[in-house]
């Protein structure tokens, strides 16, 4: 092994137009071959524009300055260089954040890699035909031959990921940066790609490894770096840095990921809580789940619900087979499932948007399902919802003070809440009150989340159905967003139905689980019966794909010479 | 550039007399056909009227026709619109149809038959124009409903339980409509043009109202002894049309990031 | 390693059921076709009787005619111009039907072939002025975009201006300047294709502008999506991008309106026709309507709505095939 | 020597070449049928003249000369009409001409299966025809009528060849058969007529310049309804000659060596303006007097006309022997019309200076055939219009397709109008101004748009037109002329213009005193 570094950087700094700060701030760090570097921090820190810069591709309106930026001791060529165009590609592999929208949707996946082989290598056409092939099987993708002809929006997202993974790979670059490769994946997607690049570092390729998930770094990582508003907080190899955090960001971002954390443990440190309540410093032991009253009916309460969707030539799509399900008075009940397995069918039915076939829904113990939606309106306060995609859930047109205040005039109830005035929805969401005036589209992910949980509120509901509402969410942020809905509901005694594909949120937000699986759920019960003594397979196969935060990387991965 | 056009257009077109004081139709068959000279800015036509006078008289008319057929045609196609966004199966089915047999019929022709029932004048010809432009706006309309009636938003407010009326009438209308505007000023300038060509198939406004699409083509009959018959009232056709794009896509820009901030 | 989140797995012993499926699409849209076409035709029968004007005039030789009154009681008879409005209809359905377009009152002929032949040349009008602006509007995009300064500026004038200019005023100044001073053109369509530049210019270059201004809006789109920053870090050169990607993006809007496109040249196909003293259809279709000539007037709107739909129907074809997206939806 | 003053000035011609074809540009409207017996109008006549020959034409001179028909006697009463045929004419289709094939001829026209408007106003009058030998033909009329020589002349009345009329009337449409030194061969609608050279011509009229076959191997007859382009393809040297030339182009032209200008006015008719005197106001003879009175036309000729047309103070074409012009009927005096408009209760003048009568403005309309007026007649009406306003009327001027127009006269809808009429010889005066010609046709029309209704006038035009001996006729048209100006019917303009540029190259072209359609039988050319 030569000491020399394979990329080095040195005093690296990324100034936008008209930015305040800089997005990146004097980063220094080297890669070594077959070494892999996990660039973490939350969203915003500068994670991705430090990437993009190490391949001159900096967006336009950046000025980028640095001490030295050497690849194999040669220094990188400046913005405008031809030259780049034998190191993109060639030395320098780059798999790109947005996997889903990285690969053009107009042309089939092969020409795509196959573009790769065309500008880096000599090979006739028949061979990189063949190379093409091989790439494809090489990332785990199945009958490379037909993938290799379609296009990127007839392939599910972890076939694009690999298909774009192979793209990196094509050429057969040093030194691949990988930008959150498995952010958008299901679990056992997830860890299927992991152990790919797992399995390129063993012949030598170097990484550099993008992410804001610690449990991935450190199960993959040889060395971590903690980026936090475009400065490196704190680096060294995985598990001393993911044992004994020094920088403050570091040990927040461990702090925050959800998995294996008690209920009713708040995810964040160092926070000033809501204003309705007082956080509670000491995990309340089972928490809601225990105490709650399961006097009286279930908040709500599905039985043998089932839901086909015709299509257009084939069969009907089975969505829902005979569901049922009951979530008790101020409880949660999760819901976990990987996607296109119902999950959002079922919150659509339970609210009332879409009608089920067959099966019978209860609101309190009262009818609700075989209403008409004339009838449904006057009971439709006391159940809200919050959605995966906020954004999409605003009118754009409308200021949050403006969203808020027709959602409270929903409140049809005739009782007063505590809630009644926007300003009091604000704070009980944690959100200053100069928000008013904003417009959605100009809140960050997490306050907009945060106005989404507020017009939930704001008719005073009993029960709330959440859509997936972290999965759009970075790790910090969702931390927040799960310590709030947490409080609320200790406060408020709402119920909710907690809908998310992510086992390490299921586990730390609810009382009772249910497993679905194809329209079908497969195992219900406490939650820490399911995730401690799983009976149905599938559900054991889920959990042992979480990734968890565990000591050294190398722990998990065969040992490397 | 094109804002400064735009207000020459419009005070043309609502106060004419600020920037001319003669009159337009003032015939002088012994002073036709003069080059543009400082007497005649534009010089004079083929009865020796100043095209100067009649370019700015003409705004009105052109621009009335303009405005007028475009908005006949969002008219019309904002009923086809809201009974195929909103009506419903069978309105859908209705308003499709309309919008699918009015597309297929090539603009022209529409405004030439219609024109041959009802008779030439600038009226008709504004109804014409209209006629032909409302099946693009109707599918505009018609796809923006949709697209604003299955959005999250109307979804969430449903969940809270606010009324149909309530719902169409707060989120569904003013987002889906608030494009119209712009739609609309895009395309008063291909309305002009439009206009224009009817002119010039004889079948515009009566003579001898100035209207630009009239003046060009009387004046190209005299192209080859008179070039400024047709290059002033042909480059106010192209100026309005131009700015009035500019203007569309400004709105467009703004509406868009008014959505945003 | 399977993938079981990977919903295009069944399409792996579907081949065959797609082709099915594209072929039912063209089957749907071409009935849709046939629907229209009744409608358009039902439209024009009734909308040409409440043109003032009695057809009979147009059959014997023109709205001034001095015939007798047994010719015109015979004209009436034979040509069941007699008969109750309703039963007309019906009647001109039928043989409309059975492609059965009648006889000119005018022209005394058979309108189907003659109206065909007027179809052709205002068909090859049409699709080389279709042609011709899109490789305009395709080169001058491509050769301004995504510069800044003034190519750009330059370009996007030119495209605001030529959108904006109406089709006579272009063929006179065409005229002018190409022929009369240049002397480089004939001014009137002459036989073979040198008659045929200054038509389809003058047809193609408000299309050019238009289609240009829609392609650099969409040009700008495609240069921010990511798969343009992944096709750059693969080492593909600026060119590569350009042409690779970004153009197929730049043109989907593009080939989607063509049929609208088209739709507008039918229409300026009628200046240019008679500026330019082509034969054609809207030629053939302004002459008729002022005299009333009624089978021809609605062969022309039948079998420019026939084009329409055919030319519609295989722009979203095309479209399906360079954007698969758009089936899905 | 003397007699050749007129020619002199035009260089001795070179030597007449054959071959070669001829590209003529027209600016009417493509006929629907090249049979000039169907329908019957001016587009028919212009393309008719090469391949259909009549029995007689005129010279320049206004002489009826034989063609087909050698020569004829009528009988005292003027009731029977023998000619005498050529006897070795046959058609382009073999067929030869003779006695039968002019009967076969003027039944076809009276056929109403023919549809014909023009050739069967033209022969009305003919009740019987009798092929007396294969080269004699006998018309029995109804009534005399002197302008019979006249109406067969014209080339609706041409002879066809009898086996081609039996065809289908389309076929016929496409390919008719003459006499004359072209024939039809290709149809290309709406884009041009081929017609090649009759190889066996030999029935030249007396005035042609030479005898045989024509000199032209063909003609190509292309539409070209937009009149900047015919000129610009005139310029541009892809066609020959073209028609319709536009006043500023023809004044272009002069200085354009390459082009020449033949101008040859129709017949009949002046270009003039009818004052509908069958309803309000102008029913009112003071108020038709104000409206000619205050209507400033001759300025507006001279700039709008480039000196390319005079203004005519006739109702008969310039080249009609029996037109008599008025300059002083039309002068202008506005006091004059002001006062007469007071006088008739038209007193009151509204806001926007137009005059009215009991709450009724002072409005004419005055609908224009878009497809039949030139730009620079549209500019003319506006001038009227304007000079008009000076002293209270408002002339609505309504630019309409000619269905509409035609519309818009058959229901009374009009107190203005302009229509050509085009017929060779004075009788069209009867044609216009007798009250018969307020009954409308079948169809709706009528000729008489000025609606005047005149017995005496009525009487002086039957006359007339029974009358043989030319003075007499002369003396009473002029009778007939001065009454119908005198009561302010009619606002004459200018002759019906027909003005052919060509291109110097064309020699011995020359248009056909008949109905002035142009003739190429001589013309050859000189590259
Ligand atoms: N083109 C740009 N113009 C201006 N600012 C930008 C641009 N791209 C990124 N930024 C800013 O730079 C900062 C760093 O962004 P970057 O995308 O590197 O964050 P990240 O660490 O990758 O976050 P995430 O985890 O959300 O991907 C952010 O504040 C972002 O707003
Ligand atoms: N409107 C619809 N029409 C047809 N099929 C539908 C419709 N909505 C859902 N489906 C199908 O029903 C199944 C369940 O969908 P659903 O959206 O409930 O899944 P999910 O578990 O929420 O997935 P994700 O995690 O991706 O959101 C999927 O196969 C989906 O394609
Ligand atoms: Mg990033
Ligand atoms: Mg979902």
């Amino acid at each position: 092994m030569t000491d020399q570094p394979l990329l080095s950087v040195q005093n690296l700094s990324v100034h936008f137009e008209r930015a305040p700060a800089p997005a990146v701030d004097g980063v220094s760090f080297d890669v070594r071959a077959g070494e892999c570097l996990a660039i973490v921090g939350e969203s915003g820190s500068g994670k991705s524009v430090t990437a993009r810069t190490l391949l001159g591709l900096a967006p336009p309106n950046a000025h980028v300055s640095f001490d030295a930026l050497t690849l194999l001791g040669e220094p990188l060529p400046s913005a405008r260089s031809r030259r780049w165009r034998t190191i993109r590609g060639a030395s320098i592999g780059l798999v790109l954040q947005d996997a889903l929208v990285s690969l053009d949707p107009l042309r089939p996946v092969g020409r795509e890699i196959d573009d790769v082989l065309r500008l880096h290598t000599t090979l006739t056409h028949a061979q990189r035909q063949q190379r093409v092939l091989e790439l494809l099987d090489a990332v785990g993708v199945p009958n490379p031959a037909l993938r290799a002809r379609q296009r990127s929006g007839e392939l599910s997202g972890g076939l694009r990921q690999r298909a774009l993974i192979a793209t990196a790979l094509a050429a057969g670059p040093p030194l691949i940066i990988a930008d959150e490769p498995t952010t958008a994946l299901d679990v056992t997607v997830q860890a299927t790609v992991l152990s790919l690049l797992r399995s390129l570092t063993d012949t030598g390729t170097a990484f550099i490894l993008i992410t804001h998930d610690l449990a991935v770094v450190s199960q993959v990582a040889d060395r971590v770096a903690v980026m936090s508003q475009g400065r490196i907080v704190e680096s060294g190899e995985t598990a001393t840095v993911l044992n004994a955090p020094v920088a403050f960001e570091t040990q927040q971002l461990l702090a925050s990921i959800p998995v294996d954390v008690p209920r009713g443990v708040p995810l964040r440190i160092h926070e000033r809580g809501p204003t309705l309540t007082t956080r509670p410093q000491q995990p309340v032991g089972g928490s809601a789940s225990a105490s709650a009253v399961a006097a009286g009916a279930p908040a709500l309460e599905l039985t043998a619900v089932s839901r086909r969707y015709p299509t257009r030539t084939d069969e009907p799509i089975q969505a829902l087979d005979r569901v049922s399900l009951t979530l008790d008075t101020g409880t949660t009940l999760g819901l976990v499932g990987q996607s296109g397995s119902g999950k959002t069918t079922i919150a659509r039915i339970a609210l009332g948007l879409e009608t089920a076939d067959s099966g019978g829904i209860r609101l309190n113990g009262e009818q609700w399902g075989s209403l008409s939606a004339h009838e449904r309106r006057p009971l439709r306060h006391t159940l809200g919802a919050i959605y995966q995609d906020p954004l999409s859930s605003f009118d754009p047109r409308l200021t949050v003070e403006r969203i808020l205040f027709d959602a409270l005039r929903a409140n049809v109830s005739g009782e007063t809440s505590q809630l009644s005035t926007v300003d009091e929805l604000l704070d009980a969401v944690d959100l200053p009150r100069s928000l008013k005036n904003r417009r959605p589209l100009h809140l960050s992910g997490g306050q907009r989340q945060r106005v989404a949980i507020a017009r939930a509120l704001a008719p005073a509901p009993r029960t709330l159905l959440c859509d997936e509402p972290v999965s759009a969410l970075d790790v910090s942020t969702q931390a927040r967003v799960l310590d709030l809905m947490d409080d609320l509901q200790r406060h408020l005694g709402l119920s909710y139905l907690f809908i998310s594909h992510d086992l390490g949120v299921i586990r730390h937000m609810s009382d009772t689980v249910a497993v679905i699986n194809e329209g079908r759920i497969v195992e219900t019960g406490l939650a820490e019966e399911i995730f401690t003594s799983p009976k149905d397979p599938y559900t054991r196969s889920l959990i042992a794909a979480l990734p968890r935060v565990h000591g050294p990387a190398r722990a998990l991965s065969t040992p490397r010479e | 550039m094109a804002i400064v056009a735009l207000l020459f257009i419009l005070t043309a077109a609502l106060a004419p007399q600020l920037l001319t004081t003669a009159d337009p139709d003032a015939v002088a068959p012994v002073d036709a056909f003069q080059s543009p000279s400082p007497a005649h800015l534009f010089g004079t036509d083929e009865s020796g009227r100043d095209v100067y006078t009649r370019v700015v008289f003409g705004a009105a008319n052109s621009l009335l026709i303009g405005i007028a057929a475009t908005v006949v045609g969002l008219g019309l196609a904002l009923v086809l619109g809201l009974l195929g966004g909103l009506g419903g199966r069978v309105g859908d089915f209705v308003s499709t149809r309309v919008v699918e047999v009015m597309f297929a019929l090539p603009g022209l022709l529409l405004a030439l038959v219609f024109i041959a029932i009802a008779g030439p004048g600038v009226v008709t010809s504004t109804v014409a124009v209209g006629l032909s432009t409302a099946p693009g706006y109707a599918r505009i309309i018609r796809s923006q409903l949709r697209s604003v009636r299955n959005s999250g938003y109307v979804e969430a407010a449903t969940v809270l339980g606010h009324s149909r009326l309530r719902i169409v009438v707060q989120h569904i209308l003013p987002g889906a409509l608030a494009p119209i505007f712009v739609l609309g000023t895009l395309g008063v300038g291909q309305a002009i043009v439009w206009a224009s060509s009817l002119g010039f198939l004889g079948l515009g406004v009566a003579p001898p109202a100035a209207e630009w699409g009239a003046m060009l083509s009387s004046g190209r009959t005299y192209i080859d002894v008179a070039w400024w018959l047709t290059v002033f009232p042909g480059l106010a056709i192209v100026a309005t049309a131009a700015s009035f794009t500019v203007l569309g896509r400004a709105l467009n820009e703004r509406t868009r990031q008014g959505a945003i901030g | 390693m399977t993938d079981p989140s990977d919903p295009t797995a069944e399409r792996l012993s579907t081949r065959p059921a797609a082709r099915l499926r594209s072929l039912a699409w063209v089957a749907r849209r071409l009935g849709g076709g046939l629907f229209v076409l009744w409608m358009v035709a039902t439209v024009i029968f009734f909308a040409l009787r409440l043109i003032p004007g009695d057809p009979v005039d147009a059959i014997l030789g023109g709205p001034g005619s001095q015939a007798s009154a047994e010719a015109v009681a015979q004209i009436r008879v034979e040509y069941g111009l007699d008969q109750p409005l309703i039963v007309q209809y019906f009647l001109a359905m039928a043989k409309l039907a059975v492609a059965d377009f009648g006889t000119s009152y005018a022209l005394k002929i058979a309108v189907a072939p003659y109206v065909l032949t007027q179809l052709w040349s205002t068909l090859v009008l049409t699709i080389a002025s279709l042609v011709v602006a899109w490789v305009l509007a395709l080169a001058l995009t491509m050769v301004t975009s995504g510069r800044r300064g003034p190519a750009r500026a330059v370009g996007s004038g030119l495209e605001l201006l030529a959108a904006a200019v109406p089709h006579f005023w272009l063929a006179s100044l065409l005229i002018i300047v190409l022929s009369n001073t240049l002397h480089w053109l004939p001014p009137i369509s002459v036989p073979g294709p040198l008659g045929l530049i200054l038509p389809v210019l003058t047809l193609a270059l408000p299309l050019t502008g238009f289609l240009g201004q829609l392609m650099r809006e969409s040009l700008a789109n495609a240069y921010e999506q990511p798969f343009v920053v992944s096709a750059r870090a693969r080492g593909e050169s600026e060119w590569g991008v350009r042409f690779r990607h970004v153009l197929r993006h730049a043109a989907l809007p593009g080939i989607s309106l063509s049929g609208w496109a088209f739709g507008s040249l039918l229409s300026g196909a009628v200046v240019v026709e008679t500026i330019f003293a082509r034969p054609g259809l809207g030629r053939t279709l302004l002459s008729a309507v002022s005299i009333r000539d009624i089978p021809v007037v609605t062969a022309v709107a039948l079998l420019s709505a026939l084009t329409f739909i055919i030319v519609t129907v295989a722009t979203d074809a095309i479209d399906r095939i360079v954007d698969p997206r758009v089936a899905k939806q | 020597a003397l007699l050749a003053g007129c020619t002199a000035a035009t260089e001795p011609a070179a030597e007449p070449v054959t071959g070669g074809t001829l590209v003529y540009a027209t600016g009417d409207a493509e006929p629907g049928c090249l049979d000039p017996h169907v329908g019957g109008n001016y587009p028919q006549a212009l393309i008719s003249t090469q391949y259909i020959e009549s029995l007689v034409s005129k010279n320049t001179a206004g002489e009826i000369i034989p063609w087909l028909a050698t020569e004829w006697t009528t009988s005292e009463d003027g009731l029977t009409w023998d000619f005498t045929l050529r006897d070795d004419v046959t058609f382009t289709d073999g067929t030869p001409f003779d006695a039968e094939a002019v009967k076969t001829n003027i039944e076809h026209l009276k056929d109403p299966n023919t549809a014909s408007s023009t050739g069967y106003l033209a022969v009305g009058k003919i009740d019987g025809i009798d092929a007396v030998e294969s080269d004699q033909v006998r018309f029995t009329l109804s009534t005399p009528d002197s302008a019979l020589l006249e109406s067969l002349s014209q080339p609706w009345v041409g002879i066809q060849s009898p086996a081609a009329l039996e065809r289908d009337q389309a076929i016929n449409c496409e390919s008719p058969v003459g006499t004359g030194p072209f024939v039809v061969t290709d149809w290309v609608k709406q884009q041009s007529i081929t017609l090649e050279r009759n190889e066996n011509y030999n029935s030249a009229p007396e005035d042609a310049e030479h005898t045989g076959t024509a000199l032209l191997d063909s003609l190509k007859w292309r539409f070209i309804p937009d009149a900047a382009t015919r000129y610009a393809a005139l310029q541009s040297g892809d066609v020959d000659v073209i028609d319709n030339a536009q006043p500023n182009n023809i004044s272009s032209a002069e200085s354009d060596p390459a082009i020449d200008e033949l101008n040859a006015p129709r017949p009949g008719a002046s270009n003039r303006i009818e004052l509908n005197s069958g309803k309000a106001p102008f029913d009112d003879e003071r108020v038709r007097e104000a409206f000619i009175r205050a209507a400033d036309v001759s300025p507006g000729i001279d700039s709008l006309f480039f000196g390319t047309a005079e203004r005519s103070y006739s109702v008969l074409s310039s080249v009609e022997a029996d037109g008599i012009s008025l300059p002083d009927a039309f002068a202008v005096d506005q006091d004059a019309a002001n006062t007469l408009l007071d006088d008739a209760g038209w007193d009151t003048i509204d806001s926007d200076g137009y005059r009215t009568k009991d709450g009724v403005r002072l409005t004419l309309d005055f609908p224009i055939s878009t497809n039949q007026s030139i730009p620079a007649e549209q500019s003319l009406f506006e001038q009227i219009q304007a000079s008009a306003k000076e002293v209270g009327f408002e002339v609505k001027l309504l630019p309409t397709d000619l269905s509409s127009w035609y519309g818009a006269l058959f229901t009374n809808e009009y107190n203005l109008v302009s229509a050509p009429y085009t017929k060779v010889g004075a009788d069209v005066l009867r044609i216009l101004y007798h009250s018969d010609s307020i009954i409308p046709a079948p169809s709706g029309y009528y000729a008489n748009l000025a609606q005047l209704s005149d017995p005496k006038l009525d009487q002086i035009l039957t006359t007339a037109s029974q009358t043989s001996d030319a003075a007499e006729r002369t003396a009473l048209y002029e009778e007939a002329q001065s009454i119908i100006i005198d009561g302010f019917y009619v606002l004459p303009l200018y002759d019906q213009q027909n003005h052919y540029l060509y291109s110097t190259s064309v020699e011995g072209f020359r248009a056909l005193p008949t109905v002035s359609a142009p003739t190429f039988y001589d013309a050859w050319l000189n590259d």
